[in-house]
């Protein structure tokens, strides 16, 4: 159970074979990693910028972590979110769970990011050629946060 | 009363922590807003639509009738984006 | 888009790694990693081996990838499966799928992961201290893949 | 016609795989598996609960009424366990 902040570039796959050499008898590995586009659809993006609350962010992680726990009986679980600038291409966060069978596996990991990307307090700066922006919160987001009501 | 702000809610304010001494007429989140509206254009920029704002007391997310206390902790921010 | 069957140890972050190197502009990549359990909660299981029909199971997991990529609209997918003689925590499967958005690849890996399990061409022999026997369908399995019907 | 078996059916026939000359009167997979069920133990055995098997023609899972020819590429074998 590890969650951690960083504003060094995130490696997922050094995090991950390391949390895979730690499990014991997991049937499933789920993971997910967020990457930073380059463009969203109308824009390109050169730079994001990812500004948190610390202290309340980082209890905010564990607590959907703990949550995650109660709901589904998992091995293991691993959220590690970058921030401060970061560049198109770039790992933003990290989620894996290890589980006995996939199926609590998968929703655990879907249940972990709905809830963190609308909980969480986290906030994107987007830049581009014309100057910055705040990102705002997708509404699909909180759709999908909603199903684990 | 420690004051955070985040985002464009700090932009807006020009700071991202303050200390102020809470009124005694203020009782919860929804006053701390009133009040801070007052304190300069920047503020009254921040919360001029509170249904864009979250808040948060002592890093617990609360609704605008939560009641402060001056030594709490009181945090401003837009909706949350990570992830 | 790639399918592989292989007898030698799967090495799931290298193959990721190499994944996420050629993505471009997707935003999620999911990967679930299916690892051999040395227990099946009754025996302790010492060692298995799987058998696929050679030809009609690689043709199977390109039709399955296929099906996926008609489904949603995918940056890329990888499917990788071991034959041949696995040891207990050695990888057996490995799903990698890149999305613009997480709630597509999220969807794909779990539909690639119940097809595969309900209609490719594996068989696995599991052996322990009494001797050996063919595991048996789950209709745990047939129940999921019904969800895609 | 070319038979192939695996996993247990494999085990029970006691070969993976061979060439046999398809009868006459035999035109659809059903009237495959009653023909080798008289080939011998390990036949009868193998499909004995026809529920059990699975089949293949020229590796497109079919069911027991699908048509067959001496051409063909027949697989018999147990419900399917990767991933």
């Amino acid at each position: 159970m590890t969650v951690r902040l960083q504003t060094e570039p995130l490696d997922p796959e050094v995090e991950v074979r390391t949390f895979r050499g730690r499990l014991d008898e997991s049937g499933a590995l789920v993971t997910f990693t967020g990457l930073m586009r380059g463009q969203d659809g109308i824009r390109e993006i050169s730079r994001m910028t990812l500004e948190h609350y610390p202290g309340m962010t980082e209890a905010s992680l564990m607590a959907i972590e703990k949550e995650a726990l109660e709901r589904w009986p998992l091995d293991d679980c691993l959220i590690i979110h970058r921030i401060g600038e970061i560049m198109p291409g770039e790992p933003i966060l990290l989620v894996a769970i290890a589980a006995r069978h996939r199926q609590q596996a998968f929703k655990a990991a879907e249940f972990l990011i709905d809830w963190l990307k609308t909980k969480a307090p986290f906030w994107k700066y987007e830049e581009d050629s014309d100057g910055g922006r705040w990102v705002g919160a997708r509404s699909q987001d909180d759709k999908l946060a909603k199903r684990w009501d | 009363m420690q004051l955070l702000y985040f985002a464009w809610v700090r932009q807006s304010i020009g700071t991202g922590s303050e200390q102020k001494k809470l009124p005694e007429n203020v009782t919860n989140v929804a006053g701390v807003i009133d009040w801070l509206r007052h304190e300069g254009e920047g503020y009254a920029e921040a919360f001029r639509d509170v249904d864009q704002i979250k808040f948060a007391v002592n890093q617990i997310f609360v609704s605008l009738e939560a009641p402060v206390k001056d030594s709490d902790e009181v945090a401003f921010f837009p909706p949350v984006t990570g992830g």
